[in-house]
């Protein structure tokens, strides 16, 4: 098989973790850090190659009828369940795997780069940990890569995890610090609840289908299969159905909300703000470009069964159409960047997800007709060029932290002078995500909207406002960096473009999101393989260039100079910038749940309980017993007559109760 | 009127009631052991009087109550020596004074 | 006159010939030889018991009224040997200052009181138990006033006596019931007269286990024992404790099941399942709160009397056995606790628990023997107590009916609070740590080879599996043993 | 039917039983309560002797009445001075042993009268046992022969006098 | 002899002579009494592996006995009881598991004091006990060993404990005794029951299933009898305080076997005896134990997330873990049984580090109060990643034992079609969340965040014997969670009779 090799990119960095996590300790910082970005360049490499074979190969098998087929290398059983029902732990190659491949180990290796600068010293001070940081890292590309190529969902759930604690451990990287700590806590427990459901979900899933294979669920031939799996779960009648739906609409919508804990859909994203206590790098690998994208990636994997499920369907697309607009509208007002950037990313997953969930757009089940599986396509590709230009923007945003040792833009302003790399960099990005041609992000968000307006006049509407919301608050954060006023210098050193290792990676960034957009991914990640018609409909793309350029006008005119513009507008409707600015208090939401209803509501009195009730029954038989045999001390008097009359009279008790009950019985 | 058994066995009963009625209450160990005897007596004219009336012929209630006679003795002789025993101690014979070990 | 019929009764026969050796170096040896008494009777008494374990003719004499089983032979081996390992442990004792004038009269009431119990295990007639009974019990009382130093051994022996005469007083008015119901009193005879409940019959019964039962403190026939124990000299209260408690336990059950065993189910079935229940419970519910050891081990006794008397209510072969295996077991386990109290009393004159706090440190050995006794009481596998109890909970199980299994389950609960306090016994001597813990005491030879034989019986007794299955092998040939429930 | 003379033996004997037994243990005066005591002994041995067991009889006197009590008036003179009252027995005390012994009575009582086979039993002649059956039966080795009991009593016997040699000793 | 010939009798053998050979050492000379111990565990861990090569090597070559290498040798006549040994696939792993585990704990105890013979020799008759149970498969003397097994435990606690220590271990020891009375009353009613009229009755157990003779009302009673007896030392609610308590005050090498091993005695007990022999009325009265047991799992999970103490949170966190064992032996399938074993297996590993390392820290700050620790990772940070592996294998980190133990377990459970079981799995599976919050909680405050106390900062790492104690346990955790198919493969054939004889009886109608 020309794809074994498939297997080093995933074997490379696993050995990079346990040989960076186990002997690092004893090689020098340098080296370190020198082996890991090798190492991850190897596998970069590799990605590419096993991309490339896989989208424009022509081996035996590999294109069959003008549709891309999976390719299955490797998939040895890891744990069998029964004889039938076997987790197995294997590569698989499709399209979208493909694609993640080369995501993944693009970002990955940028900022295994970018790291080498960022990461040696810590607000100046040596920073301490730099094997382990590293270790993390490979341990994170590892389960990231083991996720993407997962033959079946029990896999994917299994690298869910692994990435999931990778995050944690990134985020918590500083340990020290309380707020990373609780923040690391926080995303690991989210997650963990959100994969709760997906377990559930599997659990729901596999008993119906007696399988966790996507060979059996999605890819059967010509994707018949998944049509049978899903016709015989919702068909069948003894399948039980609960609370009006079916199964397989429960066990879809449980695997969603798996997906949407990754993906930090609402109510679930409030993690990811947090998270931005990592390392910048890491936000910009873990929190940007890959790992959120892992719900998306899921209900991707699935789409076969969620389009003849026309119930989850509408969920996502009510939760992503949703959380798209209630995250833009945060990020238009956080004064933090990395959080701004963090609720820029999660509107923008949002937009996949409703790109996804918009994609079976008139609810045909078997019908495949023009446009259908668009929005899938263009889903994908904003992934792609989702994951370049917001690593770019921010790695972008740690090489200014880096520089002014700060989150706040406060801090900032007017850094155009200092940083002019950093701040083009910068502006490419921006103008990516706000979707100006001929920018990558123009290009898949375009299909977006295409395939929503596709769905309903309304969600295309809605959509485009976001659109345009995105292309403001970017630009807002944009100028509040770069312009607004003259930079006040508040350390000893001016700020200055970082060094070669973490400037580097932001140029190629760079160029590759101004160039992604051309990458011709009608052909490459549809959701059959085969190849989609699409063209530029200009209706659509005209008018999200316009709402996008008011949008940036806007910002422009509030942010550019200095003025009172913002204020004024802020105090006007006070309550609701408050409001957004809080967040719209779903962390408090979340902490009277945990803190007053579980911890103390149910954690505490469960405690008291056992504590009181069931331990104190177990004492109380010991003290009653206790208690028993102090009673009864008086029985022995220490009189012989008193020991003559219970004898006597024991024996007569003896004799007439036995009398008694011989003459009744 | 005829003499029957029973007629025997009521005043062995009394005797007995006395016997234990005189441990229960007396305070002085020696007249605790004379209602002892008397309790012992009672049940040698039990074995008698079965034996006689029920039995005839053969004399395994004599027998017993000859026995037990020299069993008595015994008893009362060992009885009296640990009276005098405990009387050494304390100087006196009184029942209630000897309740140091107890519960 | 056929007085060969006295060689049916080799073993006790045996024992007055020790016994008479014994009194003979007692009267007319010279002073200075007297300390080698206790030593000549142990070792007498040892030959004596190995030469008794040379089975002989079995079979009734005296017209029935003597009979000779496997069962009666085994159990006075059984009985010989827990002797053998008291008159051991006493001899240090004996030879002491205080005791020592009195030291030959010691051991002749003991190999005259075994003598009694030998009666009482063999014996098949009411007569010859009565006698048999009154030789095992009388002479305790004047053991258990040996120590003239002490008060509690007077008062402990009045007790013993007013309470001893009393209980033969009920016994016999009893024996009077069955006679006058029965008109004989070969058990026998007994059992084929009587086979149908009244209330005579009821009244004869309660009396007559209340009779043995006081021998074997069943509650709540019982309460001479604690104080008798406590008060008298540790040799006699290991004695009471093991070998009088086990042949009257034998006795006991000779005579409800040879006299009364057609009215099993009728009549005293039920009058020692509420004695069982109540001795079991009372003396765990007493033991607890016990901080002199040998009163301690007085109630724990009592609560032990309850188990073995599970033996009893079996009504089989099976819990013949098992209850004469139990009583073995018991044998060892008791008096290697009652062998330590001994050593420490003597040398330090101290049996309270809290005396014993630190014991490990300072006495590893007597310490380590304590427990196991302690273990092997509470029935802690794999000591020779765990496999009695359980042999006894099975030999009880297997009469089958529901409420035996209740029994069986209150016996085992009341395990639990049994364990309690042995482990308290434990944590004293291995937990407790105290600065004026017993010092090192010196033992004397006899004593460690004493507590030596207890803790290989402890050990040996359960996992050698081929006592019990002798036991069981002697008792099986008695089926016939058993009437016929009525 | 009855002799007269026995009618009125049996009467004399049962209500001096019962006299002498209410007041031995009732009398304050312990020299008096041992008095009594051998009064109701003497009316024992004359019931034995109603009942034709002349040797019973006789050797109740000798060990009851000519031994036991002896040791009992010994043992007084030794523990008391002459003359001196018992305490006055405590009033709960008192009825708890009324009731206490009245139920062991009734007990008894109720069992011995409800079993039919004593009802109506009389006397049967005389049972012919002559003093040198008694004799012969007593050191016989056969059924209802006595020779081991005989013996085992001697060890008994035996046994508490060594026991009473030993805590008659001063030390 | 023809016992001797069997490898298995060697498992009761050689700690016994460990423990004489610890025996005639001197109290005083550590070095000898380490050697003592070292052979002993090394020789067990040796056994063990051997044990699984001969297994592997028999059912390789087309063994399809139930049970491998039994031997039986009379020992009871009597009452038919013999000494039978022989080892399924459960019992195979379970002893590999007790072997390690036996290993770790000689290296945690490494320099116990004080009187560190008697500790060792307590220790290594413990563990004859529990590897005594689970080479039986002769009721009594399973029970035998059982018993053997808890004894020690008292003085372990109570002599080298801390805390409140004579409270704990009478505690502890009266519960779990209280637990084998339920026990023994059961034994012995299946032995009354084992056979058809006319057969002497057995307790051996594959005997007694193939008779199947235990009338069904009796199986009723004798059931629940059993499976509480075992239950007790499963910790299943509301039997499960000893557990706290007990642990928080035993030493750590005795909370590593305890947890580790001894608890593992009640689950494997409730499998071997409960429900193999009385099918019946398990699957008539499954649901109420199996009721229990989700309350235990989700019980535990939330009492652990307020505890305090290190020792209390792992404490409860074995209810959670422990309960989860029990509940999937009450699914009543190939899956979740296999699951059951794998999270005995994982359990006790994990446990018995987690037990390590908080042993190795309080030994260090001599507090196990988390609100007084903190930033321990900068201080011992080999301590600290154990004790992040430790934590993550606890709430099912995949590659670490603990997840793969979970999912089979919840996998197998939801293949039970009835909605009561259902629900249940997915409460049970809840605690997955649970979990992670107590976990993440203690790791927060003892590892990570500030050092809450500036005397610990001059506290030092672990030393040799502590880093090979817990590799020990962290390698076995990870060799479970990277290749589940090894022991899977092992164990899960062992169920395919219990699940055939629960069939007949199951589902039931409730």
């Amino acid at each position: 098989m020309p794809f074994n090799y498939t297997i080093a990119v995933i074997a490379i960095p696993l050995f990079m973790f346990l040989f960076l996590g186990l002997a690092g300790v004893k090689m020098s910082r340098k080296l370190t850090g020198v082996l890991g970005v090798l190492g991850m360049l190897v596998t970069t490499v590799l990605a590419y190659g096993v991309a490339l074979t896989y989208f424009f190969g022509t081996g035996q098998g590999q294109v069959v009828d003008g549709v891309r087929q999976a390719i299955t290398v490797w998939n040895p059983d890891w744990l069998s369940f029964t004889k039938t029902l076997v987790v197995r732990m294997g590569i698989m190659l499709d399209p979208i795997a493909a694609m993640m491949l080369v995501v993944i180990t693009t970002v990955s290796f940028m900022v295994h780069l970018y790291s080498l600068g960022y990461m040696s010293d810590h607000h100046g001070n040596a920073e301490k940990g730099f094997q382990r940081y590293y270790a993390f890292l490979a341990l994170f590309t590892f389960s990231m890569l083991g996720l993407v190529v997962a033959t079946n969902l029990f896999q994917i759930f299994i690298f869910f995890e692994m990435v999931g604690v990778s995050s944690y451990l990134l985020i918590g990287f500083y340990y020290t610090s309380p707020a990373a700590n609780h923040a690391s806590k926080k995303a690991f427990i989210v997650t963990r609840l959100a994969d709760f459901f997906f377990l559930v979900g599997i659990m729901i899933l596999s008993y119906y289908s007696g399988s966790f294979d996507f060979d059996t669920l999605v890819f059967g031939s010509n994707h018949a299969n998944s049509l049978e799996v899903a016709q015989s779960i919702i068909g069948n009648p003894g399948v039980a159905t609960f609370m009006g739906c079916s199964a397989m609409t429960w066990a879809l919508t449980f695997i969603f909300i798996g997906g949407a804990g990754k993906s930090a859909m609402y109510p679930l994203h409030i993690w990811l703000p947090d998270a931005m206590e990592g390392p910048t790098p890491v936000s910009a690998l873990i929190h940007a470009a890959t790992m959120v994208v892992a719900g998306v990636f899921l209900v991707a994997r699935l789409f076969p069964l969620y389009v003849v499920c026309q119930a989850a369907m509408d969920v996502i697309l009510v939760v992503g159409a949703f959380t798209a607009f209630y995250a833009a509208a945060i990020a238009c007002v956080q004064s933090d960047i990395k959080r701004a950037l963090a609720f820029s990313t999660i509107s923008q997953i949002a937009f996949m997800m409703t790109s996804l969930a918009v994609s079976s757009a008139d609810g045909a089940l078997i019908e495949i007709h023009e446009g259908y599986g668009l929005g899938y396509m263009a889903s994908m590709f904003h992934l792609f060029t989702h994951a370049m230009f917001k690593a770019l923007l921010f790695l972008c945003a740690g090489a200014i932290i880096h520089a002014v040792h700060s989150n706040e833009n406060s801090d900032m302003h007017g850094l155009h002078k200092y940083m002019p790399i950093t701040s083009i960099a910068f502006l490419i990005g921006c103008l990516a995500i706000a979707g100006i041609p001929p920018f990558a992000g123009f290009w898949s968000k375009d299909e977006i909207l295409v395939a929503c307006y596709n769905k309903g006049l309304g969600w295309g509407i809605w959509m485009t406002m976001v659109a345009g919301l995105t292309a403001f608050y970017m630009f807002r954060i944009y100028f509040l960096i770069f312009f607004w006023n003259k930079h006040e210098v508040h350390t000893e050193h001016e700020p200055k473009d970082q060094p070669w290792t973490m400037t580097l990676p932001l140029i190629i960034l760079a160029v590759i999101s101004i160039v992604a957009g051309f990458v011709p991914a009608h052909n490459m990640v549809t959701w059959d393989g085969g190849h989609l018609h699409t063209q530029l409909d200009w209706t659509v793309a005209g008018t999200s260039v316009l709402v996008a350029l008011v949008g940036i006008g806007l910002a422009f005119k509030m942010y550019y100079k200095e003025n009172p513009l913002p204020e004024r507008m802020a105090s006007s409707c006070r309550g609701l910038w408050t409001a957004a600015y809080k967040r719209f208090y779903m962390d408090e939401l979340y902490q009277f749940i945990t803190h007053k209803v579980i911890f103390q509501g149910i954690c505490k009195p469960i405690a008291w309980f056992d504590r009181a009730i069931i331990d104190g029954f177990m004492n109380m038989l010991a003290v009653g017993t206790q208690h028993a045999a102090y009673g009864v001390r008086r029985l022995q008097s220490g009189s012989i007559q008193g020991y003559v009359v219970v004898y006597f009279l024991g024996a007569l008790l003896l004799a007439v109760i036995t009398l008694i009950c011989v003459l009744v019985f | 009127m005829n003499l029957t058994l029973l007629m025997y066995l009521i005043p062995s009963i009394i005797m007995f009631g006395c016997g234990v009625y005189g441990f229960l209450t007396r305070k002085n160990m020696i007249a605790i052991m004379i209602s002892l005897e008397l309790m012992l007596n009672s049940v040698d004219i039990n074995f008698v009087v079965f034996n006689r009336f029920l039995f005839p012929g053969q004399f395994e209630g004599m027998f017993f109550t000859l026995f037990a006679i020299a069993i008595a003795a015994a008893e009362t002789a060992l009885a009296l020596a640990i009276i005098i025993n405990v009387f050494r101690a304390i100087k006196n014979v009184d029942i209630n004074q000897i309740n140091k070990l107890k519960f | 006159m056929d007085y060969s019929q006295f060689l049916m009764m080799p073993q006790e026969i045996g024992l007055l010939l020790v016994f008479l050796l014994v009194f003979l170096y007692d009267t007319f040896m010279p002073q200075r030889s007297q300390r080698m008494l206790p030593l000549f009777t142990t070792i007498l008494f040892a030959i004596y018991t190995v030469l008794a374990f040379i089975p002989m003719g079995f079979g009734e004499a005296f017209g029935a009224m003597f009979e000779s089983t496997p069962a009666t032979w085994v159990m006075k081996n059984v009985l010989n040997v827990g002797v053998f390992i008291v008159l051991l442990q006493a001899v240090k004792w004996t030879n002491d200052d205080f005791v020592s004038v009195r030291r030959g009269e010691f051991y002749e009431l003991i190999l005259l009181t075994l003598f009694g119990m030998f009666l009482m295990i063999s014996s098949r007639h009411f007569l010859l138990f009565v006698i048999g009974l009154e030789t095992a019990s009388l002479p305790i009382a004047a053991l258990a006033a040996f120590e003239k130093r002490y008060y509690e051994s007077r008062e402990a022996a009045a007790k013993y006596v007013f309470t001893a005469i009393f209980s033969s007083a009920i016994f016999m008015l009893g024996i009077s019931f069955v006679y006058g119901l029965a008109g004989t009193l070969y058990f026998n005879d007994i059992a084929m007269a009587v086979t149908t409940a009244n209330p005579l019959l009821i009244v004869a019964v309660a009396f007559v286990i209340a009779g043995v039962g006081y021998k074997l403190s069943l509650v709540p026939f019982h309460q001479w024992t604690a104080d008798v124990y406590q008060g008298a000299p540790t040799a006699v209260t290991s004695y009471l404790s093991v070998i009088s408690k086990g042949a009257a336990a034998f006795a006991f059950l000779v005579i409800l099941v040879q006299a009364f065993g057609s009215i099993y189910s009728q009549v005293w079935e039920w009058m020692l399942y509420a004695i069982i229940v109540l001795t079991i419970t009372i003396g765990n519910l007493f033991a607890m709160r016990q901080r002199n050891l040998k009163r301690f081990l007085a109630y724990s006794s009592i609560s032990q009397a309850g188990y073995i008397m599970l033996g009893v209510i079996a009504y089989s072969t099976v819990g013949m056995a098992s209850m004469m295996y139990y009583v073995l077991v018991y044998i060892f386990s008791n008096l290697a606790a009652f062998g330590v109290i001994a050593v420490i009393e003597r040398a330090t004159g101290k049996v309270t628990m809290d005396d014993y706090n630190g014991l490990f440190r300072t006495n590893p050995w007597l310490a380590f023997t304590m427990m196991l006794a302690m273990f092997s009481l509470g029935g802690i596998p794999p000591f020779a107590g765990f496999f009695s109890k359980f042999f006894i909970f099975m030999g009880a199980a297997n009469q089958g009916t529901v409420a035996i299994y209740v029994l069986v389950f209150i016996a085992l609960v009341n395990t639990i609070i049994s364990l309690y306090y042995y482990l308290l016994v434990v944590k004293a001597m291995f937990i407790r740590q105290d600065d004026c813990a017993v010092p090192y005491i010196d033992s004397h030879w006899t004593e460690e080879l004493g507590l030596t034989i207890c803790v290989m019986g402890i050990i040996a007794v359960g996992l050698a599996s081929g006592i019990y299955a002798f036991l069981n092998q002697t008792t099986a040939s008695m089926a016939s043993f058993f009437p016929a429930i009525g | 039917m009855e002799s007269v003379g026995n009618i009125i033996m049996y009467f004399i004997i049962a209500i001096a039983i019962i006299a002498f037994s209410v007041l031995t243990v009732t009398t304050r005066k312990i020299l008096r309560s041992a008095t009594y005591l051998l009064f109701v002994l003497f009316a024992t041995a004359a019931l034995y002797f109603q009942m034709d067991y002349h040797f019973l009889g006789a050797v109740q006197i000798a060990v009851y009445a000519g031994g036991i009590v002896v040791l009992f008036v010994f043992a007084i003179l030794l523990t008391h001075k002459p003359g001196a009252d018992t305490q006055a027995i405590t009033s709960h005390r008192k009825w708890l042993g009324v009731a206490v012994a009245m139920i062991g009575a009734l007990v008894c009582g109720y069992a011995l009268f409800s079993y039919g086979g004593f009802c109506g039993k009389q006397l049967i002649g005389d049972d012919g046992l002559s003093i040198d059956r008694l004799g012969q039966m007593l050191l016989s080795t056969d059924k209802f022969g006595y020779l081991l009991p005989f013996e085992a009593v001697s060890v008994l016997l035996l046994a508490c006098i060594i026991g009473g040699v030993v805590i008659a000793r001063r030390r | 002899m023809e016992i001797f010939s069997n490898i298995l009798i060697y498992f009761v053998i050689v700690p016994l002579v460990t423990l004489l050979g610890l025996a005639v050492c001197n109290n005083r000379g550590m070095a000898a009494i380490r050697t003592v111990a070292t052979v002993g565990a090394t020789v067990l861990v040796a056994l063990a592996a051997y044990l699984v090569y001969i297994f592997l090597h028999e059912r390789g070559m087309g063994n399809q006995a139930e049970m491998i290498l039994q031997t039986s040798v009379m020992w009871y006549a009597p009452f038919n009881i013999k000494l039978a040994l022989g080892v399924d696939g459960v019992s195979v792993v379970m002893i590999l598991l007790s072997a390690f585990i036996v290993f770790a704990g000689v290296f945690a105890s490494w320099k116990m004091n004080p009187l560190p013979k008697q500790f060792f020799m307590w220790f290594f008759l413990l563990s004859t006990g529990v590897f005594g149970f689970f080479i039986s498969i002769d009721l009594f003397t399973m029970f035998m060993f059982y018993e053997v097994a808890l004894i020690p435990m008292y003085l372990l606690i109570g002599v080298w404990g801390s805390g409140n220590k004579n409270y704990s271990a009478m505690k502890l020891t009266l519960m779990l005794m209280g637990g084998s009375a339920f026990l023994m009353l059961g034994i012995i009613g299946i032995y009354f029951h084992s056979t058809p009229e006319g057969i002497p009755h057995t307790m051996n157990i594959l005997d007694i299933v193939r008779y199947d003779a235990i009338p069904h009302n009796w199986q009723m009673w004798l059931f629940p009898l059993t499976f509480v007896g075992f239950g007790v030392l499963g910790a299943m609610f509301p039997f499960h305080t000893w557990s706290p308590d007990g642990h928080a005050s035993a030493p750590t090498a005795v909370s590593m076997l305890h947890a580790g091993v001894l608890m593992k005695l009640g689950g494997y007990g409730c499998f071997r005896v409960a429900i193999y022999l009385m099918p019946f009325a398990a699957a008539q009265l499954g649901w109420i134990f199996l009721t229990l047991t989700g309350i235990s799992i989700v019980y535990g999970a939330f009492s652990a997330c307020v505890q305090t103490d290190l020792k209390y949170i792992n404490a409860y966190s074995s209810v959670s873990h422990c309960g989860m064992v029990l509940f999937a032996i009450l699914m009543f399938n190939q899956t979740a049984m296999t699951g059951a074993v794998l999270q005995m297996l994982s359990h006790g590993l994990m446990t018995a580090l987690f037990f390590a390392l908080i042993g190795m820290i309080y030994g260090r700050t001599h507090t196990r109060d988390i609100r007084e620790m903190g930033g321990m990772m900068h201080i011992m940070p080999y301590l600290g990643v154990g004790y992040v592996l430790a934590g993550l294998a606890s709430l099912g980190l995949p590659g670490l034992s603990g997840f793969v133990a979970e999912m089979t377990i919840f996998i197998g459970s939801y293949e039970n079609a009835d909605v009561f079981r259902r629900t249940l799995t997915i409460i049970g599976a809840s605690s997955i969340v649970i979990t992670a919050v107590y976990i993440l909680r203690v790791v927060a405050k003892l590892l990570f965040g500030a050092v809450q106390n500036e005397h610990h900062r001059e506290l030092t790492d672990a030393s040799w014997d502590e880093r090979l104690s817990t590799a020990t346990l962290i390698l076995a955790v990870a060799a479970i969670g990277c290749f589940p198919n090894f022991f899977v493969n092992i164990i899960s054939d062992s169920f395919v009779p219990v699940v055939n004889a629960l069939k007949a009886f199951f589902p039931v109608v409730m």
